[in-house]
C-alpha cells in the first residue's frame, strides 16, 4: 500500500520539477535563445569568431575551387580522391613554359614553375565529392582549395551552391574551348614541321 | 441573449416573417455561425500559441519573420495563415482500399462531438447560445461523441497503425470519462443544479467562494478532472493514440490536407470545451477573483476567456515537459488511482457538506 | 652505368649499413646520392625480412614430436588443442594464429568455451577472407572475459566445398556473423538454424567480397549503373 | 488465400519509421499489443564499405570509416588509425595522442548526448532532445574550429592528425566544460528521474550478463548489465592509462540490473567520466610538437594481419586488417558494436508491448550506417 502512495507522491514531485525547468527556460528565452535567423544571420556568425584565423592550414569544408592558371596537370588530386570525383585530361604543351595566346593558356604558374602540360579538361563532380579535403594537401601549386576560411579574401565562403539540375553540379574548371584550340595548335604545328 | 430572445428580436425587425418557422431556423443559425467563428479563431490562435510556447520552452524562438522575406509576419504571426494555406492547397489522399465513406465521415464525427458541446458553454453573464437546465450533463454526453469518430478514422484507413491508434484511443477516452464524470458530480452536489449559469452563480463573490476552494475534496477533484480531461483530448502525457514515435501518427496517419486539419481543428475545439467546463465548474466562470471589482457584464467574458486561456496554456505546458505513458500504465492510473480517489472525494464532499453545512 | 660507380655505391651501402651516414650525405652529385640511399633502404629491408624468415625456420625444427610452446596464448592453446583433439591442427604453431581443420571445429569450439581454465566466452570477431588460389578462410577472434586472454583461430576451406560446422549455438553472435560471411564469401555453415543472406537481398547472385566477383547486370530489371552518365 | 491467423498479426516496423534510428525493418509478430517475435531485417544501408577498402590506399579509407558510424566519426577514425599504426608499428608523437584522446572524448559526449536525447524522444519527451542537441552543437562548433567539418571529419590520419589545434581551442574547451556540467544535472532532473520515464524504462528489456556476453554486446549496453568491461581500461590503447576515470557500470538503480533505464543511466554517467578525462587531457597536453611529424610518405604496412579494438560510444569497434605489403589493404573487416547490439533485440523484446519495443530499441542506441557498413 505504501508503494501506491509513494508512486503518487513521486510522480507529482517529479512532474513539478519538470514543469519548473521548462517554465524557467520559457521565462529566460531572451538570454539563451539559440536559433539563427537564417536568411539574415549566416554561418559563421560574425561576432563569434571560432578560430577561422588559422593561417597556414586550409581548415574549412565547403565547395571546391581550382585556380586553373596555376594547375600544372600533375593528377595528384585525381589519384588521391577516394570517390574519384575529379577528372583531368591534359595535353603535352608544344613548348614548355610559354603562353598560348588564343586558348589563354598561361605558361608559368604564380609561384614560378613552368608548365609542361595544357589542362584541357578539369571537372569536379560536386555531387560525388565527400568533402574529405584530401585533394588540397598533395597539390604542389595549392591551386585546388575549398572556398572561404583562410582563403576568404580570394574566395568568400560558399556553402549554398544548390542547383536545379544535378548535372550543373559538375564544375568544369578548364577554360572553355581549350580542347578545340589545342587540336588546331597541334594540327598547325604538325603542318609546319 | 439566448436563442428565443434573438427570435423575438428578429421578429420585431421583420414583421412579415413574425413567428414563422424560417425565422426560428435563422435565429438558431446565426449563433452557430458565430460559434464556428469562435472555434476557428480559437484554433488559429492556439496553433500559433502552441508553436511559440513550445519554442520558448526549448530555448528557441519559434516562427519568426524578419527582414525582406517577412514570410511569416512580424513575429511569425502569419505562420498559422501559412499553415492553413498549405493545408488547403495540399492534396488530401484517400487510400485505395480504405473504407471510402467512413474515411470521409470520420473527421466530421469528431468535429461534431466537439462543436456541439460549445453551444452550452457560458462565456459571459448572458452570453450563452442555449442555456439548458441540464447544461453540464449535456456537455458530458455530447463530449463522448468524439470517440466514435476516432475509432471510425482508425478503422477506415485500413492501416495497421491507425487500427492500433483507434483501439487505444477508444479504451482511453471511454475510461477517462468516468473520473471526469465523478468529479463533475461533486460540482452538482455542491451547487444543486445542472445548469451551467446556475453553477456559476453559486460561485459568485470573490475567489474563495469558487468550488475549487470550497473544500479540500473539491480541490483534489479539480486536479483529477483536469488530468482526466487532458487524457480525453489525447494530449501528452496521454497522447498514445497518435504517438509519433510508435504509431507514426496513430488514427490520422492516412489523412492529409484539409481533412487532416479538421482533426486538429476538432482537437483544439475539444480543448476549448473541456477548459471552459473546468473554468466554469471549478474556477468561478465569468466571476472576477476580487469580489465587486471589474464584475460588470462586459468583464465577464474577459475573466472567462482568461481562465480558459490559462488552462489551455497549462495543457501545452504539459505537452512539452512530460514523456508518454504506455497504454496499460494509462489504464492503470485511470482505474487504480483516479477512480478510487474520486469516489473518496464524493464521499468526502458528502460528509463535508453534512458537517459544515 | 659504369662499373666503378657500382663498386662505389656498393661500398657506400656497406658503410651505410655499418651506420655512418655522413659519408653518403657528403656526395654532391644528387643522382648518385639518391641511388645510394635507395640501395641502402632496400638492403636494410632485405636484412629485416631475412631475420624474420630465420625466426620462422627456427621454430619448425623444434616443433617436431615434442613441441615446446612459447608463452604466447596462440601457441599455448594450440598445444592444448593438439593434445585434446589429436590431428586437428592444420599448421605449425606460430604466434599469429591457430590453424584448424574444419571437421572437428564444433567440438573444439564447445570445449574452448566450456573448459574452465580457457573459458572463451566471447566471440569478438569473425572474418571471412579470400586467400586466392581457390581457398577461402574463416577467422575467429576469441576472447575470455574472465582470464582476459585472446586467440585467433583460422579455418581454411577450398572454394568448391566450402563447409564449416556452425558455432552459432555456442556463441549466439555467431548466428549473424556467420550469416554475413556466407553472404559475402559463400562459405556454408552446416547446422546453422537460419542460414540466409545477412545484408544482401535473398536472390542476389554471387558473393561480393570474393576477389573474382563480377556484379550482375540487372537486378529485378533494374540496371546496375557501372559508370555515371554525363561523366565521360 | 493463406491461412488466416485469428489473433496473430505481422506488423512491419518498416525501413521508414520515426524511431528505428535509420533504415531498419523489424518484422514483428504481435498478438494485440503483446509482441511474440521480432526479426530485424537489415541491409538497406549497405554501401560495400569492405569492398571499397580493397581498392583504395590506407589513407583513402579514412573518409569511408567516418561514414560507418556517422554519429561518432572521430571514434571510427581513431579505431581505424590505431589498427593501421599497430600493423605498421608506427609511434605517434605525444601531442597527437593527446589531441586524439581529446577529440575521441568530445565525440563520446556528443554521441551520447544525441543517443540520450533521441531516447527521450522515443519515450515521448520532446524538450530534453532539444536541450541535448543544443549542447551537442557547441561540441560540433569545436570540431569545426579544428578540422572544418561538423559531422564527418577525416581528421585523424595514419601517423598523426590533419590539422593542429587552432589558437582558441583549449580555452573554448574549458569554457564548454564549465558550461556543460550543470546542464547534466538539469537533464537528470528533467528526464532521468521523471516518474513517467522511469515507469516506461525500468524493468523493461532486461539483458542478463551471460546473454549479453554470448551475443557479443559491448560498450554501455554491456556495462549496464553489470559487466565491468571497458576497452580503455581492459585493453588500453593510445594514452588512456595516463588518465584516471572509473568505468561506470549499471547498478539496477530504478529496477532490475540491465534494464533500459540502466543503459540510459550508464551513458549519462559516461558523459560525466568523459568530462573528467577531458579536463585532465586538456591540462596535461604538451603545448609544442608538430602533428605532421610522424606522417609516413607512403603507407605500406608489412605483410600480416592485425585485429585491434577501440572503445567507441557504442562499444568495441574492431578492425581486422590483412595486408600483403602493398599500399592497398587486401581485407578490412569492421566489427561493429551496433551490429551485435541489434542481434540481441530478437532475444530481448519477446513478450513486451509495442511501445516497449521502441523503448528497448532506443536504449540499445544502434546506428544503421555501422550495422550495414
Amino acid at each position: 500500500m505504501s508503494k501506491y502512495f509513494r508512486d503518487i507522491y513521486e510522480s507529482l514531485s517529479t512532474m513539478m520539477t519538470g514543469l519548473g525547468i521548462t517554465w524557467m527556460h520559457m521565462v529566460r528565452i531572451r538570454k539563451n535563445n539559440v536559433t539563427l535567423q537564417y536568411p539574415e544571420e549566416k554561418w559563421p556568425r560574425p561576432e563569434r569568431n571560432i578560430g577561422f584565423d588559422h593561417s597556414n592550414y586550409n581548415v574549412i569544408r565547403t565547395r571546391l575551387h581550382v585556380d586553373i592558371d596555376d594547375c600544372i596537370g600533375c593528377l595528384k588530386c585525381e589519384r588521391i580522391c577516394p570517390v574519384q570525383c575529379i577528372k583531368i585530361v591534359t595535353e603535352k604543351a608544344p613548348v614548355r613554359g610559354d603562353d598560348i595566346k588564343d586558348i589563354g593558356h598561361v605558361g608559368v604558374t604564380s609561384n614560378g614553375s613552368r608548365k609542361a602540360l595544357v589542362v584541357t579538361r578539369f571537372d569536379i563532380d560536386m555531387t560525388e565529392c565527400c568533402y574529405c579535403n584530401l585533394c588540397t594537401y598533395p597539390c604542389p601549386e595549392e591551386c585546388i582549395y575549398m572556398t572561404g576560411g583562410p582563403n576568404a579574401d580570394k574566395h568568400p565562403i560558399d556553402y549554398e551552391f544548390s542547383e536545379f539540375d544535378r548535372s550543373d553540379l559538375i564544375y568544369r574548371f578548364a577554360k572553355p574551348g581549350t580542347k578545340e584550340g589545342m587540336n588546331e595548335v597541334l594540327s598547325k604545328d604538325g603542318a609546319e614541321s | 441573449m439566448s436563442v428565443d430572445t434573438l427570435f423575438d428580436f428578429l421578429g420585431s425587425i421583420i414583421p412579415a416573417m413574425e413567428g414563422s418557422g424560417l425565422l426560428l431556423v435563422i435565429a438558431i443559425l446565426i449563433p452557430c455561425l458565430l460559434l464556428f467563428l469562435v472555434v476557428a479563431v480559437n484554433a488559429i490562435v492556439m496553433v500559433y500559441a502552441e508553436r511559440k510556447v513550445a519554442a520558448f520552452m526549448q530555448d528557441r524562438v519559434g516562427p519568426m519573420g524578419q527582414g525582406v522575406g517577412l514570410h511569416a509576419g512580424k513575429w511569425g504571426l502569419l505562420q498559422t495563415v501559412a499553415d492553413a494555406l498549405k493545408l488547403l492547397t495540399k492534396e488530401d489522399i484517400i487510400p485505395k482500399n480504405a473504407d471510402k465513406l467512413l474515411f470521409i465521415l470520420a473527421p466530421f464525427m469528431i468535429f461534431i462531438g466537439a462543436f456541439v458541446t460549445i453551444v452550452a458553454v457560458p462565456f459571459g453573464e448572458n452570453v450563452i447560445v442555449a442555456d439548458f437546465n441540464i447544461g453540464i450533463f449535456y456537455i458530458l454526453a455530447m463530449g463522448s461523441l468524439g470517440v466514435i469518430g476516432i475509432i471510425l478514422a482508425g478503422w477506415s484507413s485500413n492501416n495497421k497503425w491507425s487500427l492500433y491508434g483507434g483501439m487505444r484511443s477508444a479504451a482511453q477516452i471511454i475510461s477517462y470519462e468516468i473520473p471526469a464524470g465523478l468529479s463533475i458530480i461533486i460540482i452538482i452536489m455542491l451547487t444543486g443544479t445542472l445548469s451551467m449559469q446556475g453553477i456559476i452563480q453559486y460561485q459568485a463573490g470573490g475567489m474563495f467562494n469558487w468550488i475549487i476552494f470550497a473544500n479540500p475534496f473539491s480541490f483534489i477533484a479539480f486536479f483529477i478532472y483536469f488530468i482526466s480531461v487532458v487524457a480525453e483530448t489525447n494530449r501528452t502525457p496521454f497522447d498514445i493514440p497518435e504517438a509519433e514515435s510508435e504509431l507514426v501518427g496513430g488514427f490520422h496517419t492516412e489523412y492529409s490536407g484539409m481533412r487532416w486539419s479538421f482533426f486538429f481543428l476538432s482537437e483544439y475545439a475539444n480543448m476549448l470545451v473541456v477548459c471552459a467546463v473546468a473554468a466554469a465548474g471549478f474556477l468561478g466562470g465569468w466571476h472576477s477573483p476580487i469580489p465587486g471589482y471589474f464584475d460588470s457584464n462586459g468583464w465577464g467574458i474577459f475573466w472567462m476567456m482568461s481562465k480558459i486561456v490559462f488552462l489551455i496554456f497549462v495543457m501545452m505546458w504539459f505537452r512539452w515537459t512530460f514523456p508518454r505513458l504506455r497504454v496499460d500504465q494509462l489504464m492503470n492510473i485511470c482505474w487504480k488511482v483516479f477512480l478510487p480517489i474520486s469516489l473518496i472525494n464524493i464521499f468526502g464532499v458528502g460528509i463535508w457538506t453534512l458537517v459544515f453545512g | 652505368m659504369s662499373s666503378e660507380q657500382e663498386k662505389l655505391i656498393a661500398e657506400l651501402i656497406e658503410k651505410g649499413l655499418a651506420g655512418d651516414m655522413d659519408s653518403i650525405n657528403a656526395i654532391e652529385d644528387r643522382v648518385l646520392r639518391s641511388k645510394v640511399k635507395s640501395g641502402l633502404a632496400k638492403a636494410k629491408r632485405a636484412a629485416k625480412n631475412a631475420a624474420v624468415a630465420a625466426a620462422k625456420e627456427s621454430s619448425p625444427e623444434e616443433s617436431s614430436a615434442e613441441i615446446m610452446p612459447s608463452d604466447h596464448p596462440n601457441q599455448k592453446f594450440a598445444f592444448m588443442i593438439e593434445e585434446k583433439f589429436p590431428d586437428s591442427l592444420a599448421d605449425t604453431l606460430n604466434d599469429t594464429h591457430i590453424q584448424i581443420k574444419p571437421d572437428q571445429w564444433f567440438e573444439i569450439a564447445s570445449w574452448l568455451k566450456s573448459e574452465p581454465s580457457l573459458y572463451f566466452d566471447s566471440l569478438q570477431c569473425h572474418t571471412g577472407i579470400d586467400l586466392g588460389e581457390n581457398m577461402l578462410e574463416a577467422r575467429y577472434n576469441l576472447h575470455s572475459m574472465k582470464h582476459d586472454h585472446k586467440i585467433e583461430i583460422r579455418i581454411a576451406v577450398s572454394r568448391d566445398n566450402a563447409h564449416i560446422p556452425s558455432i552459432e549455438q555456442i556463441w549466439r553472435i555467431g548466428d549473424w556473423f556467420e550469416r554475413e560471411t556466407y553472404d559475402m564469401f559463400g562459405i556454408f555453415f552446416d547446422g546453422h538454424r537460419d542460414h540466409r543472406r545477412m545484408l544482401l537481398p535473398e536472390d542476389w547472385e554471387g558473393y561480393p567480397l570474393r576477389k573474382d566477383y563480377e556484379v550482375q547486370e540487372t537486378y529485378h530489371g533494374i540496371i546496375i549503373p557501372k559508370v555515371k552518365e554525363g561523366w565521360e | 488465400m493463406g491461412v488466416v491467423h485469428g489473433e496473430e498479426m505481422v506488423l512491419n516496423i518498416g525501413p521508414q519509421h520515426p524511431s528505428t534510428h535509420g533504415v531498419l525493418r523489424l518484422k514483428v509478430k504481435t498478438d494485440g499489443e503483446i509482441i511474440s517475435e521480432i526479426t530485424p531485417v537489415i541491409g538497406y544501408l549497405h554501401r560495400c564499405f569492405e569492398k571499397h577498402c580493397e581498392n583504395m590506399t590506407y589513407d583513402q579509407v579514412i573518409p569511408f570509416t567516418d561514414r560507418c558510424d556517422y554519429l561518432a566519426a572521430m571514434a571510427n577514425n581513431f579505431g581505424y588509425v590505431v589498427a593501421v599504426e599497430e600493423l605498421m608499428e608506427l609511434k605517434v608523437p605525444e601531442k597527437v595522442e593527446y589531441i586524439r584522446v581529446i577529440m575521441a572524448e568530445l565525440q563520446r559526449i556528443a554521441s551520447h548526448l544525441l543517443a540520450l536525447g533521441v531516447y527521450g524522444l522515443d519515450i515521448g519527451a520532446f524538450t530534453p532532445f532539444l536541450f541535448m542537441l543544443r549542447d551537442r552543437e557547441r561540441i560540433l562548433d569545436m570540431f569545426e574550429m579544428t578540422c572544418g567539418a561538423r559531422l564527418l571529419y577525416n581528421y585523424m590520419w595514419v601517423g598523426g592528425v590533419s590539422h593542429d589545434l587552432p589558437k582558441g581551442f583549449v580555452e573554448t574547451a574549458f569554457q564548454f566544460l564549465d558550461y556543460f556540467e550543470p546542464q547534466i544535472e538539469e537533464y537528470n532532473k528533467l528526464l532521468t528521474y521523471n516518474k513517467i520515464f522511469i515507469e516506461r524504462t525500468a524493468d523493461i528489456g532486461v539483458l542478463p550478463q551471460d546473454v549479453a556476453i554470448s551475443y557479443g554486446v559491448s560498450g554501455p549496453n554491456l556495462r549496464a548489465s553489470g559487466v565491468k568491461w571497458d576497452l580503455r581500461r581492459n585493453d588500453t590503447y593510445s594514452i588512456y592509462e595516463k588518465f584516471d576515470f572509473d568505468v561506470c557500470i549499471g547498478d539496477g538503480g530504478q529496477g532490475t540490473l540491465g534494464d533500459c533505464w540502466d543503459r540510459y543511466y550508464v551513458r549519462m554517467l559516461e558523459v560525466k567520466e568523459s568530462v573528467k578525462i577531458l579536463r585532465q587531457a586538456l591540462a596535461q597536453m604538451p603545448k609544442d610538437g608538430d602533428v605532421h611529424q610522424a606522417l609516413p610518405k607512403k603507407i605500406r604496412p608489412p605483410k600480416g594481419s592485425i585485429y585491434s579494438r577501440t572503445e567507441t560510444p557504442r562499444g568495441d569497434l574492431g578492425f581486422y586488417i590483412e595486408s600483403d605489403g602493398s599500399p592497398i589493404p587486401t581485407r578490412v573487416k569492421m566489427r561493429s558494436p551496433a551490429f551485435t547490439a541489434l542481434s540481441v533485440l530478437g532475444e530481448l523484446a519477446g513478450g513486451w508491448m509495442m511501445s516497449d519495443v521502441i523503448s528497448i530499441l532506443g536504449s540499445l542506441d544502434i546506428v544503421l550506417g555501422e550495422i550495414d557498413r
